[in-house]
């Protein structure tokens, strides 16, 4: 059975004056897609395609207009709607590393916080300060980094941070929002490192969000290609890259540049 | 200012296989204020940049590459102290006079920005601001307007005639950064520093743009600074190629080989991060930490606490550039073999 | 990294406040706060006392009784240092007064219209619309004149339209603060609304806000004086600069310290709160 | 375009519509019967009951609330009971003095501009310090005082000016001066900030890669730019002006409408207040529509109707 299902999804950001004119496209129109509890699957596409609506539709930070998420066969709605083992199932790792964290915390009480508000995902039997050493060391920081604050780190250490702030809720889907393209190239690979190894070890499952086809044809096993709003073509990534689809597909892939074959 | 000695300075004569140069950035190093006192954000910095051929300049954030591109075209904020030197055509721009260096500007050597829709002012027709230059340099109105058109056309605006009076809202991303260039190629210049220019584009759309800047390098004989921290883009379009990490150089060369076989421990680790689209490849065996910032360089070498080759020399001395192969500099004391 | 990193303004190079001139504001500040609270104790001073033989005395003039008059006196022969020190004191508290009452309103009503968005908003974006166009000191004018005098009246009526600096600013700061990234994660986990504002959202309003609160004590100091020399507002029986002021008006030509120096009072205070604020706005502040 | 328009004729009518909810509630809430300020202390109870009817006091306050709105409507304010006309004609009346003291001090503040751009396109120099610095202390003396100040000198010391009425242009020129001293602060203030800030941007910054001189690049690219905060930041306190003027005509018994209002307040003529205040919301939307219509002609992307 899938983890998510979406169906026939709807969204825009019209105006009541645009909607009754009715000349402005939908942001998302009409997307359907399954990702399974421990696929990875890439939502790829160029600024405006909706990708990031999608993501922000599936976590319930968006609402929609027309259309429906369901988390394991049941349909969700907003995330403030959400029944609290749902909000904590789905987890979110965003764009900018730096704006991530609320600057004032430090990363000890930016974890402490999701248990604080979850005290069934909170640690029983241990001090939270092991736990949340633990959780750091699982995302490959050390110790001393929980008494600092998101202006005292960089920005690969940033989201390791937003994504232990994740994993403290144990959730069972990992949404990527461009989680790796405000990285330099050399901590991108870290990080990817690190997704696709906890990705192993807790049997999450991830949405990745990105224009990078060169990250997705690394970790994703099945890739949905979005174009104005619409998903275009949904296939594994091997046949998507070996056997593109669709003709934006191919165009998408004709552009991409590599270092070889200049 | 003894310009005439710069000509015939015995040490410019490092790098000369390739064709002459037009611009030879030598020792150039930035001091910026900071919050603790001055940051040396460029380091003795030399490289040449050749008539005809696009240079890239790679680095990830903080290697200051944008500040030696600032420092080229002479707009570094206040207060930034820049020693060595820039010969362009027997003048230092180092010394020049600033009267001299704004007639340099734009006619020169002129500028493509990172962000288009910001670097355009939201309030002046899209050919009023590539006419500027044109206007300012008495050109007849009737006159500006027919090069603004052909200047559209040239780099690929459909329609110049009825583009060239809109404003930058009622461009694409695309059509703002093909504005951007023509405004560039108004003043005709000799070299054009293209800061990150296809960062901010689609995919689709860059891959056009670079295409474009590609075109117009060759049919005007210029030469480009490219700065990226993007290595396909400069796979694709630079000739020579200078990376830099924490306002230092790491290795100089032509853009295939430094690319293909990288000397420098650091090169080859970009060169590895990079996925590749058209192959599948394994996620890259990361380097450890993150790249240094200027201010809290470490001594020797600045890419030492990352580098899995370092030594003892590595943490107390620094590199100085030596050459590997023709046309093939590097800064490391261990490089690999070319 | 390059993409997203804020890259230095290469254009021109913002320059950071002089800390000597804040510093110096600061003192200054602190003096007259110390003449408000601690002067009254030390000066005795009845403002209803009058004097017929001391009236009009110039300054350093010596009284019938013996006694120097530092600063004169004024037509019915009060003494003017004390009517100084005891102006600064009503400057204060009913400066201090208006900005508390608008800033926790300003703030609360600007955070929740931003945080809540929908009708909530609406509504609060109207009524600040409405307070904002209209000019604030003649709303003062209309409620403190029409209603008893009194200092609280006074205070009320310059609050109705001074929260509404508050509340546009803290609204505007909090509908981008709503969309920053670690709000969003914080919505995810499930955090609750109260807790969301005061973790997520306050920090990061409270330093323009305190910045904004200079401007508006300056404000509320001119305003009140306004009031007073309209003779809108306060009882005859609390003495106040703008009073002192009107007062003075009819001693012109013969005695122009009544005038001028409550004025002189007025404009020390208010330039060295504007100092202050420059000063924390370029630290903590937007310039709007 | 039209829209937009539309929405700001309509926040238009939301401000007049406050105002006077605004002024009904705060005459209700004054002590005082209105019947007894109206008749007197000597009327007899009969007297008050009977005006109390005629003037609708008995009855609730949702129905006299409607009563109050009609009545605006069309223009009916009643008489003052202290000058015995009608309030509406009398406002009108005291309206030509005040938009001709106004306007002169608009154009004096104007200076204001002149001196904010100044300070901001040399921002941390000594220039920008001497007005930053100068428009600080004007912004921080009481407008009324600086009148004083002025009479004091001008007309008193000097006898260059007359100090208070009206007739000859040198009358208005010390009220005119007292009240544009703020506002040129204001306006410098606001242009300093809004030209500094227009300097830092990215086009400008290109402007200069074009080989422009600072002064080519300030008349090309940050004017234009830095005119719409100015415009629309000062019509949004023309209101201030107004505000100041009701004090400035009080010091120089200028026979405008600011004075008028302060004396109808004291004197609890509540048909003068009503009309008086209704027509300066009135004044106060149509600045703020004529602030929004220039600005929308200096950014195309008002007026091309691009989403903000």
């Amino acid at each position: 059975m899938s983890l998510i299902e979406v169906r026939d999804l709807v969204v825009n950001f019209h105006t009541r004056w645009e909607r009754r004119r009715g000349t402005k496209p939908n942001a998302v129109d009409g997307v359907s897609f399954t990702l399974r509890p421990d696929e990875t699957l890439a939502i790829v596409g160029e600024s405006g395609s909706g990708k990031t609506t999608v993501a922000r539709c599936v976590v319930g930070l968006q609402a929609r207009q027309k259309g429906a998420v369901l988390f394991d066969g049941a349909p969700v709605g907003p995330v403030a709607k959400r029944p609290p083992a749902t909000r904590r199932a789905i987890q979110m790792v965003f764009q900018d590393p730096a704006a991530s964290l609320n600057p004032r915390m430090t990363v000890r009480s930016i974890i402490a916080e999701t248990w604080r508000t979850h005290p069934s995902a909170a640690p029983d039997g241990r001090s939270w300060d092991a736990a949340i050493h633990e959780l750091l060391a699982d995302v490959g920081l050390d110790a001393d980094v929980a008494t600092r604050r998101a202006t005292a780190l960089s920005g690969g250490q940033c989201q390791r941070v937003s994504i232990a702030r994740a994993l403290a809720l144990r959730p069972r889907l990992l949404v990527c929002d461009e989680a790796v393209s405000a990285l330099d190239v050399s901590v991108q690979s870290q990080i990817l490192r690190l997704l696709t190894g906890l990705r192993a070890a807790r049997g999450l499952a991830i949405l990745f969000i990105t224009h990078d086809l060169g990250v997705v044809r690394q970790i994703a096993d099945r890739v949905a290609v979005m174009h104005q709003g619409r998903l275009v073509e949904t296939a594994t990534a091997d046949d998507l890259f070996e056997r593109p689809g669709h003709p934006y597909t191919r165009k998408l892939l004709d552009a991409a540049l590599d270092l070889e074959g200049a | 200012m003894n310009r005439s000695s710069n000509v015939t300075d015995p040490s410019s004569a490092v790098l000369d296989a390739e064709p002459a140069p037009l611009l030879r950035v030598e020792h150039l190093s930035i001091d910026l204020p900071g919050p603790a006192g001055q940051v040396r954000v460029v380091d003795d910095v030399s490289f040449t940049v050749a008539e005809g051929r696009t240079t890239g300049l790679i680095g990830e954030s903080g290697s200051g590459k944008t500040m030696t591109a600032t420092a080229i075209i002479g707009l570094l904020p206040a207060g930034a102290a820049v020693s060595g030197r820039m010969a362009w055509h027997g003048e230092d721009l180092v010394t020049m006079a600033e009267q001299d260096r704004r007639r340099l500007r734009g006619r020169g050597i002129a500028m493509i920005f990172q962000d288009p829709q910001a670097a355009l002012d939201p309030t002046q027709t899209i050919g009023r601001q590539v006419g500027e230059i044109l206007r300012r340099g008495g050109m007849p109105a009737k006159e500006v307007r027919r090069t603004v058109i052909d200047l559209l056309d040239r780099v690929g605006i459909p329609n110049p005639e009825t583009r060239h009076a809109q404003y930058p809202h009622q461009y694409s991303g695309g059509l703002r950064q093909r504005a951007m260039v023509a405004t560039a190629l108004a003043g005709s210049p000799q070299l054009i520093l293209a800061d990150e220019p296809t960062t901010a584009l689609d995919v689709t759309v860059q891959a056009r743009i670079l295409a474009l800047l590609r075109r117009v390098r060759d049919e005007e004989g210029m030469a480009m600074l490219l700065v990226s921290h993007d290595l396909r883009v400069m796979a694709h379009v630079a000739d020579e190629v200078v990376v830099m990490y924490a306002g230092r150089i790491c290795e100089v060369g032509s853009g295939r080989e430094v690319l293909n076989s990288p000397a420098h421990p650091y090169t080859r680790a970009l060169v590895v991060s990079v996925p590749a689209v058209r192959s599948k490849t394994a996620i890259a065996e990361p380097l450890p930490g993150n790249p240094v910032s200027p201010a809290e360089r470490p001594s020797g070498c600045p890419f030492h606490p990352r580098c899995a080759k370092a030594q003892d020399r590595c943490r107390s001395e620094v590199p100085q550039m030596r050459q590997v192969a023709a046309g093939r500099q590097v800064a490391c004391h261990f490089p690999e073999e070319a | 990294m390059s993409a997203i990193a804020a890259r230095p303004r290469l254009w021109p190079v913002r320059l950071r406040s002089t800390p000597t001139v804040a510093a110096i504001a600061t003192v200054v500040l602190v003096g007259y706060l110390l003449v408000g609270l601690i002067g009254p104790l030390l000066i005795a001073y009845d403002p209803v006392a009058t004097s017929v033989a001391d009236r009009l005395l110039p300054i350093g003039a010596v009284r019938a009784d013996g006694t120097v008059a530092l600063l004169g006196t004024d037509g019915a022969g009060r003494d003017m240092l004390g009517q100084l020190v005891y102006g600064a004191r009503t400057s204060i508290i009913i400066g201090i007064s208006v900005v508390a009452a608008c800033l926790v309103v300003g703030l609360a009503f600007g955070t929740l219209a931003g945080y809540l968005a929908g009708w909530t908003d609406v509504a609060i974006s109207r009524l600040i619309d409405i307070l904002m166009a209209f000019p604030g000191i003649l709303l003062a004018i209309v409620i403190a004149g029409l209603l008893e005098r009194s200092m609280l009246v006074v205070v009320l009526a310059l609050s109705v339209a001074g929260w509404v600096g508050f509340a546009r600013l803290a609204r505007g700061l909090t509908l981008s603060l709503r969309e920053r990234p670690w709000v969003d994660a914080a919505r995810l986990i499930g955090v609750p609304t109260p807790v969301m504002i005061i973790r997520h959202i306050i920090p990061f309003v409270i330093g323009p806000v305190t910045a904004l609160a200079t401007t508006e004590f300056a404000g509320a100091v001119l305003s009140e004086a306004g009031l007073s020399f309209l003779g809108l507002g306060l009882p005859s029986a609390t003495v106040s600069w703008g009073q002192v002021i009107a007062n003075g008006k009819d001693y012109l030509d013969t005695a122009w310290w009544i005038s001028a120096l409550p004025g002189l009072a007025l404009t020390g205070l208010v330039v060295s709160t504007g100092l202050l604020g420059d000063h924390l706005t370029q630290r903590l502040g937007t310039s709007r | 375009m039209t829209r937009y328009a539309l929405r700001t004729a309509a926040t238009g009518v939301l401000i007049i519509f406050g105002a006077a909810t605004l002024v009904f509630f705060i005459m209700r809430l004054a002590p005082g019967d209105q019947a007894l300020v109206l008749l007197g202390p000597d009327a007899t109870g009969a007297e008050v009951a009977a005006a109390r009817t005629r003037l609708g006091l008995d009855q609730p306050l949702p129905v006299q609330y409607w009563h109050y709105l009609t009545q605006l409507a069309t223009l009916d304010f009643g008489e003052s009971y202290r000058f015995g006309q009608p309030a509406f004609e009398l406002v009108l009346s005291r309206l030509p003095a005040s938009v001709e003291l106004t306007l002169v001090a608009t154009v004096i503040a104007m200076s204001g501009v002149v001196l904010g751009a100044l300070a901001g396109a040399h921002r941390g120099r000594w220039i920008d310090r001497g007005i930053s610095g100068f428009a600080l202390t004007l912004y921080s003396m009481p407008p009324f005082w600086i009148g004083i100040m002025l009479i004091l000198v001008m007309a008193l010391q000097l006898r260059l000016l007359p100090s208070a009425g009206t007739g000859t242009p040198a009358h208005i020129v010390l009220p005119a001066l007292t009240l544009a001293a703020p506002f040129t602060a204001l306006l410098t203030r606001i242009t300093r900030s809004s030209v500094a800030d227009t300097m830092a941007e990215p086009y400008v910054q290109r402007a200069y890669a074009k080989g422009l001189s600072t002064r080519e690049v300030v008349t090309g690219h940050v004017v234009r730019n830095a005119a719409t905060p100015v415009v629309t930041v000062g019509a949004l306190h023309v209101s201030t002006l107004l505000g100041g003027a009701v004090i400035v005509e009080s010091v120089f018994t200028w026979p405008g409408l600011g004075s008028l209002l302060v004396t109808a307040v004291a004197n609890r003529d509540y048909s003068i207040v009503q009309a008086a205040v209704l027509l300066i919301a009135v004044i106060v939307v149509c600045c703020n529509v004529a602030a929004d219509l220039i600005a929308a002609r200096l950014d195309p992307r008002v007026r091309l109707g691009a989403g903000a």
